[in-house]
């Protein structure tokens, strides 16, 4: 006679899981959803969603050297790059238009990956809703750029790697003093460009 | 245009045509179904499929090789992962490179993760179909939702992942990393025992599902189905086994097969297959060993490659996809973008059949052989 | 894999002397489209063989002809792959089915026919898979006309400037040369064969 | 006669509305009391419907929630309880729509004929000791025949839309609901034979005594009756397992995927007051009714109504849809056989002493439950073994 007795046991199973609703902490099959606004969950640090700039100190001082190669190898094309030119029409290793389309990016980090300056990175803000996607999804260099401290403050792990990095590396810069002119100013990563 | 179906006895005044698709609860995205009705009877169905077409393919032809890794996660975006690990063993075959031995046990790691997820995703959404509500898709989801938070830690997204780098993977997995594997495997049977209580020996999903969407062996060997549904039809293929590649030759797992090939076993074949994932993962954490995770030779800057020219050649690199055999075809020139790219969608040719198994059924059957097929529809349309 | 391609070819010499092979990489190219089916047959049948599983067709361009690839698998003997391939030309580019024989080509033939126009036939239900029916060209030929998209059009250039992206005046220009013309933005073709 | 607290909060309502006829017997001729009796209990009928309804959906969403390891609804007030609210105003802003060439007047009629038979049940269910809005004689009758109109507005919203789903969704409606009252309405045979009555009120009372233990339910035909009416029941307001109607996975949301707005809103009103009359009913036959020790009467009946549709979500928070013909199957060859041999044990249990009688109709049942699974096989899972091979 164990005609219906699946049925039961079912039946029982989710009557536990009702009763763990009430009984039991999150993790221990309690109740499992978080309060979305007043309740978030933690924060994890690989977490990568749109890109932003990372400047040190002030805004002005934004590491990225408009070098073009995130532009060129985001998958979906959703970078858009203008090279800031000084008064001689020469460059100036600065971004006079630096664009990412929000609705077109998808979140792959190839760009965090490809940039030899250590400049453009992967945000955790992902509560950027806009009431028009044409116009303000594309995200300007201002809206772009972003302090040291708040990159060490979402991933500190990472974040501060990269600080180690630069810092041994602009020692290294350093140590040669005979290496005088433009070239010193050479970024040495950027002798990698193809 | 106006479309035309051939069915077989159209303009009979007793049946009634009906679209199931692409607007509708359970074809699992935007799939189509036309369905010819007598009574509540099908007497034809013909699939149609293109909804989430957006030509895969030729957007491979104008990328590098590397920048393709994001858009496979695309394709089967319940296991992103499992595509990652096809397309990235493709550019090994067709470039010829080694992939250091840490990196091939955290791919299978990654791997045997989403096929667990894929797995009970696809029960969960099975029942669904069945009329259950949500209750058993949520107990999955609950589950899911823990691995879904390790691949967050470990690849910076839950479903996107873009995780595997042809020649290795992009990031090491930490001992917190592998410690939260390893709660996983362990709390993961006594899921498994709840949910089977659950479900396994229920009498509505006993009668529902067994004896239904029939498929025998030969028509489904002939029709290049494969898989959980080819296995749950008793035959014994799995590419993890017949090709062992990367390194599944080294862990000892045993391969669940069915026996009449309905929709009941697809669905314990499933749950068995998820419990031979999890011996694998046992495995794999014991020995995992310590060293590189790209191949430093090849791409000494640890970064995507850019630049990346395989030589002139072709590929063809299948895996066991939770869904089937995914298979990736590359046609270098030498230059850094594919000249040809062509994946074998398991979603795709798994529908071959569909009708066959429909035919004779009654319309809430046919909702459940598609959901016992497993098909997601990024990869059905590509 | 437990068979080499040359052991394929040495028994379809001995068996089959009429059709002309040529071995590509690692795969049998079959001169005469024609043959195919019986080749299939024949690689399906013999038991040193038993390649019982299509796993694969596919199409690809070389641009003055088009390929029809098939790789074939064991699930009786669990071994493979084999690759075929068939050439034609573009303009009467017609291949014999294999649906008949194995089934798993239903879908597969309809989807290269869909993107390289190559027609399968005898092909039970040869309709456009994932295109709709009415749709002009093929889109993954290599000649298929696309939309460039490094280069713009005068409609891009509003649509960017209205999102307040700065156009470079050198690619307005671009774009309004190309409206005078009366042409369209299309992508620069491959010159010639790359392999 | 003394009588105790709890004598006057069962009766709280009888003597209030005794006390304002009693008010209005001053200054009004006797035709006009009757009147405003009859007012006054259709009015609290009328109110009690629609709160009844809205806060089942509110209690439905929140268990169902807790099933699945969620809160449910708990934004809207304090744990939500303005929810129910909300949603109301909510359909009343929605746009109606009614498709192009749907039969406009019968698109319309179906969403208010549905109501009326849904309202018209309350009639004779026993809220509680002398809270009978009518107490029929023939109150069982009453009920039978005014619950299946049900079927009628359903047929005709399904028609009129003009849509295929509904079409299928409608067709099943007819099927189902026609096949599952034949076992339902002898499934409450038993209970009339036992009390002799059909009146809802004499049922109740021919269950009182020894604290609940005289209650139906506490014997072998009882069990099997109640199985069975509430299987039945379930099956009526097309609840879960039984929701064919209404199957969303397979048609989309079966007869009222063309209605929007208030008229969807009625639809689903009419459901949750019927799933509350059939539980009352369940709980009237088999239950005691109002019957219980220590607490009034009314609240005895609302806790007994209020657990069995906790159970019945329960259903829908656990088990998977039956397929058509598994659903005829068990109505016609599993159901409705049970419910007659019901018939006849019952009608032997009242021809033998106790003990004897409980063992036979025990046995009778037992056998004939096994009896039954034997011959419906499809209901029986198969055995299946899965090898393992490398």
């Amino acid at each position: 006679m164990t005609f219906g007795m699946g049925v039961l046991k079912g039946m029982i199973v989710t009557f536990k899981n009702f009763a763990a609703s009430y009984l039991c902490k999150r993790d221990e099959g309690g109740i499992f959803t978080v309060q979305y606004p007043e309740e978030r969950e933690k924060a994890i640090e690989n977490f990568r969603n749109f890109p932003f700039l990372v400047y040190d100190g002030t805004p002005e001082k934004l590491r990225c050297v408009a070098c073009g190669i995130c532009e060129r190898e985001c998958p979906p094309k959703c970078i858009y790059i203008v090279m800031e030119m000084d008064n001689a029409r020469k460059p100036a290793r600065k971004p006079a238009v630096f664009d990412v389309d929000y609705g077109l990016c998808m979140n792959c980090g190839i760009c965090e990956e490809v940039c030899p300056f250590d400049s453009i990175f992967m945000d955790h803000d992902f509560e950027v809703t806009t009431l028009d996607s044409r116009t303000d999804l594309v995200r300007h260099k201002e809206a772009l750029s972003r302090s040291n401290e708040y990159f060490q403050k979402i991933r500190p792990l990472f974040a501060s790697a990269i600080d180690q990095k630069r810092k041994a590396a602009e020692e290294k810069k350093k140590t040669p003093p005979q290496n005088t002119g433009g070239q010193a100013l050479q970024p040495p990563a950027a002798q990698g460009l193809p | 245009m106006k479309e035309t179906f051939n069915f077989k006895n159209a303009g009979n005044a007793e049946t009634l045509e009906i679209n199931f698709g692409p607007q509708h609860p359970s074809t699992h995205g935007v799939f189509r179904m036309v369905v010819q009705l007598n009574g509540e009877k099908i007497c034809g169905l013909k699939p149609v499929f293109g909804y989430l077409h957006r030509n895969h393919e030729q957007i491979a032809e104008n990328l590098p090789y590397a920048a393709m890794m994001p858009y496979t996660d695309r394709l089967d975006y319940v296991n992103a992962l499992a595509n990652n690990f096809g397309y990235a063993l493709a550019i090994e075959k067709l470039a010829g490179l080694e992939v250091p031995e840490r990196a091939e046990y955290i791919r299978v790691m990654m791997a045997e993760l989403a096929r667990v997820v894929n797995h009970i995703t696809v029960i969960g959404f099975m029942l669904n179909d069945l009329g259950a509500f949500f209750t058993p898709l949520l107990y999955a989801f609950r589950e899911r939702e823990r691995i879904l938070d390790l691949f967050e830690e470990i690849t910076g997204s839950r479903l996107m992942c873009n995780y595997l780098r042809p020649g290795g993977v992009k990031r090491d997995l930490t001992d917190a990393h592998l410690a939260a594997i390893r709660a996983i495997v362990t709390k993961f049977p006594a899921f498994l025992k709840e949910f089977e209580a659950l479900l396994t020996k229920n009498e509505i999903l006993c009668m529902r599902c067994q004896n239904i969407g029939i498929l025998p062996v030969d028509a489904a060997t002939n029709a290049g189905i494969t898989g959980p549904v080819l296995r749950a039809s008793g035959v014994n293929y799995d590419i993890r086994k017949v090709d062992a590649y990367s390194i599944y030759n080294r862990f000892d797992f045993k391969i669940p097969l069915g026996q009449k090939g309905d929709a009941y076993d697809r669905y314990y074949v499933r749950v068995l297959e998820i419990r031979e994932s999890l011996k694998i993962l046992e495995q794999a954490l014991a020995k995992i060993p310590q060293g590189d995770i790209v191949n430093k030779k090849a791409f000494p800057l640890l970064k995507m490659p850019r630049n990346f020219k395989p030589p002139v050649g072709e590929a063809y690199a299948r895996i066991e996809s939770p869904k089937g055999e995914l298979g990736y075809y590359l046609v270098s020139d030498g230059t850094p973008q594919p000249w040809r790219y062509h994946v074998r969608a398991p979603s795709l040719i798994n529908l071959t059949l569909l009708e066959e198994m429909c035919l004779g059924q009654k319309i809430a059957d046919a909702i459940i052989i598609l959901g016992s097929i497993d098909i997601v529809l990024g990869e059905t349309d590509r | 894999m437990t068979f080499s391609i040359e052991e394929v070819k040495k028994e379809l010499a001995v068996r089959m002397p009429d059709i002309k092979l040529r071995t590509i990489r690692d795969s049998l190219l079959i001169e005469n489209p024609e043959n195919l089916p019986r080749v299939a047959v024949f690689l399906k049948e013999n038991p040193a063989f038993l390649l019982d599983y299509l796993s694969s067709v596919t199409g690809a361009d070389y641009l003055n002809y088009l390929e029809s690839i098939y790789h074939f698998y064991s699930m009786a003997k669990k071994h493979g792959p084999l690759v075929l391939r068939v050439r034609v030309p573009k303009h009467s580019a017609t291949v014999p089915t294999l649906v008949p024989i194995y089934r798993s080509a239903e879908l597969q033939e309809r989807e290269a026919y869909d993107t390289f126009g190559i027609v399968y036939e005898g092909h039970p239900d040869l309709r456009r898979l994932f295109m709709w029916e009415g749709f002009e060209g093929y889109p993954l030929r290599k000649d298929y006309a696309q939309e460039d998209s490094e280069t713009l059009e005068t409609a891009d250039v509003s649509w960017l400037e209205a999102r307040g992206v700065t156009v470079p005046a050198e690619m307005k220009q671009k774009a309004q040369e190309l409206r005078d013309s009366g042409e369209r933005a299309l992508a620069q073709k491959p010159l010639k064969p790359r392999n | 006669m003394i009588r105790g607290i709890e004598f006057y909060l069962d009766m709280i309502f009888v003597t209030a509305k005794g006390w304002i006829l009693g008010l209005l017997g001053r200054f009004l001729p006797d035709w006009m009391i009757v009147l405003a009796s009859i007012v006054m209990s259709s009015v609290a009928i009328l109110a009690l419907g629609p709160v009844i309804m809205m806060y089942l959906t509110l209690l439905e969403r929140k268990l169902i929630g807790r099933i699945q390891n969620r809160y449910g609804p708990n934004r809207v007030g304090k744990w939500g309880l303005l929810q129910p609210i909300a949603d109301g105003i909510k359909m009343f802003t929605k746009e109606d729509i009614v498709p192009a060439n749907a039969d406009k007047i019968v698109h319309l009629l179906a969403p208010i004929v549905i109501v009326v038979p849904a309202l018209m049940v309350f009639l004779v269910v026993p809220f509680g000791e002398r809270m009978t809005a009518v107490d029929l004689n023939i109150g069982l009758l009453f009920f039978i025949a005014i619950s299946s109109i049900t079927i009628l507005p359903i047929f005709m919203g399904s028609w009129a839309s003009r849509n295929k789903y509904s079409l299928l969704g409608g067709m099943r409606t007819a099927a189902q609901l026609i096949s599952y009252e034949i076992p339902m309405t002898l499934a409450v045979v038993p209970a009339i034979m036992m009390s002799q009555s059909l009146s809802t009120n004499t049922i109740v009372l021919s269950q009182t005594g020894d604290y609940g233990l005289r209650w139906f339910i506490f014997t072998p035909w009882g069990i099997a009756g109640f199985v069975v009416f509430f299987l039945c029941a379930t099956a009526e307001c097309n609840r879960p397992p039984f929701d064919l109607p209404e199957a969303e996975s397979e048609l989309v949301a079966g007869f009222h995927t063309e209605y929007s707005g208030m008229k969807f809103a009625l639809f689903y009103m009419a459901e949750y007051m019927n799933a509350f009359t059939l539980c009352g009913i369940a709980a009237t036959l088999y239950l005691g009714g109002w019957q219980g020790p220590f607490l009034p009467s009314w609240l005895w009946f609302f806790g007994k109504t209020f657990l069995l549709i906790c159970v019945m979500i329960w259903f829908r928070g656990t088990l998977p849809r039956f397929r058509v013909d598994q659903l005829m199957g068990f109505a016609w060859k599993f159901l409705l056989p049970l419910a007659l041999i019901n018939i006849l044990v019952t009608a032997l249990w009242q021809f033998t002493s106790h003990f004897t009688a409980w063992l036979g109709s025990l046995l009778i049942l037992a056998v004939s439950f096994w009896g039954l699974v034997q011959l419906n096989r499809t209901f029986v899972p198969e055995k299946r073994r899965y090898p393992l091979e490398s």
